[in-house]
């Protein structure tokens, strides 16, 4: 169970990217946190990897408060809550291959275990024959589905996902979403902010709803705001 | 144990190139350039100082008991090596052979006036003046000799010539060391991105750390192996021209103490490759 | 006008990402470029501002051939085709502000001039609050609206936008739209790749759509295809 | 222009930071170091050779017109500089201050036995040998003396020396331009990227350019003129208290040639710094 207890993140800048945040997340969940650009949802997500630590507030795992792990605690937490980034994060100097099997070589998998995961992996995200490229030499959707290949290989018990279908068409979005889907039937939580209101709308799951900082709404079987209205309102 | 030690080959072939390595090799060469001077100058300076002894001029008045009671005497003092009679006559040998072209002089002497004397060697060279100076007080001690002025100079010199190596020594060391470690983690922060990446994988700071640590090594081994390996081999080379040329200066011509250095060196090498290594991830990491 | 003579684009390692693409823009179009992730939009974008030569086939602009363009050439054809990238490109030891300015100081633009453009650019993308934040201090939408802002700040002849709503919501994205259908009213080329379809299929513009790296679609007033199709069947 | 001095200086104080400051500072400071040895072993050795002379001893036959003669054809030898006439007396009173202790020896002679001598001195202290053995050729000439065997050894060893010191010279240089020339363009590797995004932004090459280059002067001038600065100020201050001690060995002590040398070491500082930042601009825009 994940718990936000009155958490506010003010940057070394001055900027409250979350102004009191409560909510709670029961394990098995799937939940979209939707909200425009710079509302704070990747900020959101960041505190359950502790990427950053809340400057007031509480952010709890199972009961443990996450800002009070001690240093070497972090890496284990970071096993069981992968995260897919924004900014896909993939090491330059290794092949796809290498970049995905890298997240079970830091868990200690057992050597004759990580190929045939990492294979199923790519696999899953349609990037089979790209095993052996650099990430340098992919589109930016390939890159985008090598960071969710890396962050669903160790089976996760949850997975934070941050915009993963912002590059990808919608024929491949919908791909990842049966995989995304899938991992949370199998019992793994999901989060994943999202401006793809096709997806929100078309899926109908817990929607989260971050405005400057704040939650402004919480639905079960949510939908996108806005989208029909901005619909009717051609600009030009 | 295997991934660490292929990770850290890998990227040391990969990442590290010929920049780190290179200045590595540069540094240790001119390290053990600098070595191989202070060892020559050592030896050269030390094969001054042993040359120099002390004359001792004995009273014609002292006969063969009291010359064995003086050199018991001499023998006692503090810093006295050893000590060897020069009859008068074979003084007078030594002192035409000293005049060279100008020896004819002695020979039209109808008399040797030279006294018989003690030639006394010391321990410490820097020691000289004190000894012969309580030499000069025993009795039956006509006068002593050691080429005052001379000899003050010649140990000033090397004195000298000692300090200003060691602080040279300092100096270059320090440097060294500043500049490889810095080379070593300069060429690493392109990959501060990469420490990131792996810390929010979950990746533990020891396995992250293995890997530069094993980089460092290898950087450090290779680096100082090649210049180690050709300054051996060079000044080898070099010397065995250099000493027929110069066969009075004592340069060092046995690979043994080179080897040694050589050696000595590679170590170095390693130690500050692996340490700026260490030193670079810990910061990243911020343990 | 643009024109793409039998173009083909082979990477190093053997991928091909164009195969025989034969098309023509001209002055002032707006054209939507659509395909599945890794069909080769990246690639066509790449191809305009000389960041790639073709294997075989030409590019023209007017009558000149890009590839043929001798190095000095080059920075001034990138002043006029600006390109507003995919994964940002953004000057991370650089403000906000400097980064949109400097596409203007490398033009050689009157000094003076340079504040008031820039901060039209900044207010244009909403942006106007964050000009002294440095890149890795803004979410991943502002970043793309930085790179937004730099490549409209000149008033280029042709603007290339490589999925510039990618990481936005969809109502910043229309305000993106916006700027970008004024700039075209205003004679500009517009080439936009997209994944939106519900911007494109708002918009009625001509839509290219790429499939492996060959021209399967061109459509004066197009449609984002297959929406409909994937809508209705919904995974899970 | 002012936005190039502008972006240098700024990107100089944020990016090169103070490692390949730092590098450059202690790389010259070496190089100084070594510098001011070579002009002080200089200094000495030269000092050395010039007191080589000749000592011509002429046949007691002799007349004064004899002597005038055969001191004009020593001094259309090639290579003499001058030459002095040394009279018997004169020799003998030297000859007594030269033996020191042991001058009784000659206050028993009778008769003066030397015979009159010229002191010649060379213009090139190599040359000895040969100018010595063409005036022992001479009709008049006695004998040669300069002190055979010795010179030659102190001759060999000024040039062994001579020799070390240049071949320590080049190898100390390259190792520093290499070191520095590496450091700098490490410290670029961050920059690569920015490098591309200005080429993707429309920036000509010589835009690109400028601030690297004036980055590059910037920090070859700070780093030398540190190391510059204060090997002129710590090596005035060691050797006023060093010269005192060793008299008779000729230190330079005069602050101008010191000068000189620092001033050298800047220069070279901003090269090295320019140059590196735009071999390396160079590299990346692959003009
Ligand atoms: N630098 C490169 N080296 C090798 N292959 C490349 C390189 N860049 C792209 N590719 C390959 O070329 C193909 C087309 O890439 P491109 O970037 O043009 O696709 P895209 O249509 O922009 O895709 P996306 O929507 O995912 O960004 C892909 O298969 C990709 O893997
Ligand atoms: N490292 C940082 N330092 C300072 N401010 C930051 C930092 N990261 C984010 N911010 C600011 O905090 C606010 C929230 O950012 P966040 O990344 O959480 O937004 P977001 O909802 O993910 O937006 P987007 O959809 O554009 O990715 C923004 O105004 C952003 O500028
Ligand atoms: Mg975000
Ligand atoms: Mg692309």
């Amino acid at each position: 169970m994940i718990r936000f207890y009155e958490v506010t993140k003010i940057y070394p800048n001055g900027v409250t990217a979350l102004a009191s945040v409560n909510t709670q997340i029961d394990m098995g969940e799937f939940v979209f946190l939707v909200g425009s650009s710079g509302a704070g949802k990747t900020t959101f997500l960041k505190l359950l990897t502790r990427e950053i630590v809340p400057t007031r507030g509480q952010v709890l795992l199972g009961n443990r408060n996450i800002a009070r792990l001690r240093p070497r605690e972090v890496p284990y937490l970071r096993r069981k809550v992968r995260m897919i980034f924004q900014d896909f994060k993939l090491l330059p100097n290794k092949t796809v291959y290498h970049n995905v099997a890298f997240a079970l070589l830091v868990t200690e998998t057992a050597p004759r275990k990580i190929r045939p995961s990492v294979e199923q992996a790519l696999a899953l995200v349609g990037l089979e024959n790209k095993a052996s490229a650099y990430p340098d030499e992919l589109s930016g959707g390939e890159q985008q589905r090598v960071s969710i290949a890396r962050a669903i290989v160790g089976d996760p018990s949850i997975l934070l996902a941050d915009e993963p279908t912002g590059n990808l068409d919608l024929e491949t979005s919908w791909d990842i979403m049966e995989v995304l889907l899938r991992i949370n039937k199998r019992g793994t939580t999901v989060i994943m902010s999202t401006h793809n209101s096709v997806i929100v709308n078309g899926l109908q799951q817990r929607v989260i709803e971050l405005d400057n900082g704040k939650i402004v709404r919480d639905d079960r079987k949510g939908v996108y705001e806005g989208e029909a209205e901005h619909n009717a309102v051609l600009p030009g | 144990m295997r991934y660490f030690l292929a990770e850290g080959w890998g990227s040391a072939r990969r990442n590290v190139s010929l920049i780190s390595l290179g200045t590595m090799a540069a540094s240790i060469f001119v390290l053990g350039v600098f070595g191989l001077v202070m060892m020559n100058l050592t030896s050269v300076t030390g094969h001054l100082r042993s040359s120099i002894e002390i004359r001792v001029y004995v009273e014609d008045s002292l006969q063969a008991q009291g010359l064995e009671k003086l050199q018991q005497e001499i023998e006692s003092i503090e810093g006295v090596d050893t000590l060897t009679f020069v009859s008068k006559d074979e003084g007078l040998k030594r002192l035409t052979s000293q005049l060279g072209e100008r020896s004819g002089l002695v020979d039209i002497l109808e008399e040797n006036p030279l006294p018989d004397a003690f030639d006394v060697r010391v321990m410490n060279a820097d020691m000289t003046p004190d000894i012969a100076s309580s030499i000069s007080d025993l009795p039956g001690v006509l006068s002593v000799s050691y080429g005052q002025g001379l000899t003050e100079k010649l140990l000033a010199t090397t004195r000298l010539i000692g300090v200003t190596a060691l602080i040279l020594a300092v100096i270059l060391l320090g440097a060294v060391l500043f500049i490889v470690g810095n080379t070593v983690r300069l060429s690493l922060v392109a990959r501060a991105e990469e420490i990131e990446v792996m810390k929010l994988v979950g990746a533990t700071n020891w396995f992250i750390m293995w890997p530069f640590l094993i980089e460092g090594m290898i950087v450090g081994f290779m680096g100082s192996s090649v210049s180690g390996i050709s300054l051996y081999a060079g000044y080898l080379a070099c010397i065995n021209r250099v000493a027929p040329v110069v066969p009075f200066i004592p340069i060092i011509v046995e690979p043994a103490p080179v080897a040694r250095l050589c050696t000595g060196l590679v170590v170095l090498g390693v130690l500050m490759g692996v340490l700026a290594g260490g030193v670079f991830v810990r910061k990243h990491l911020e343990i």
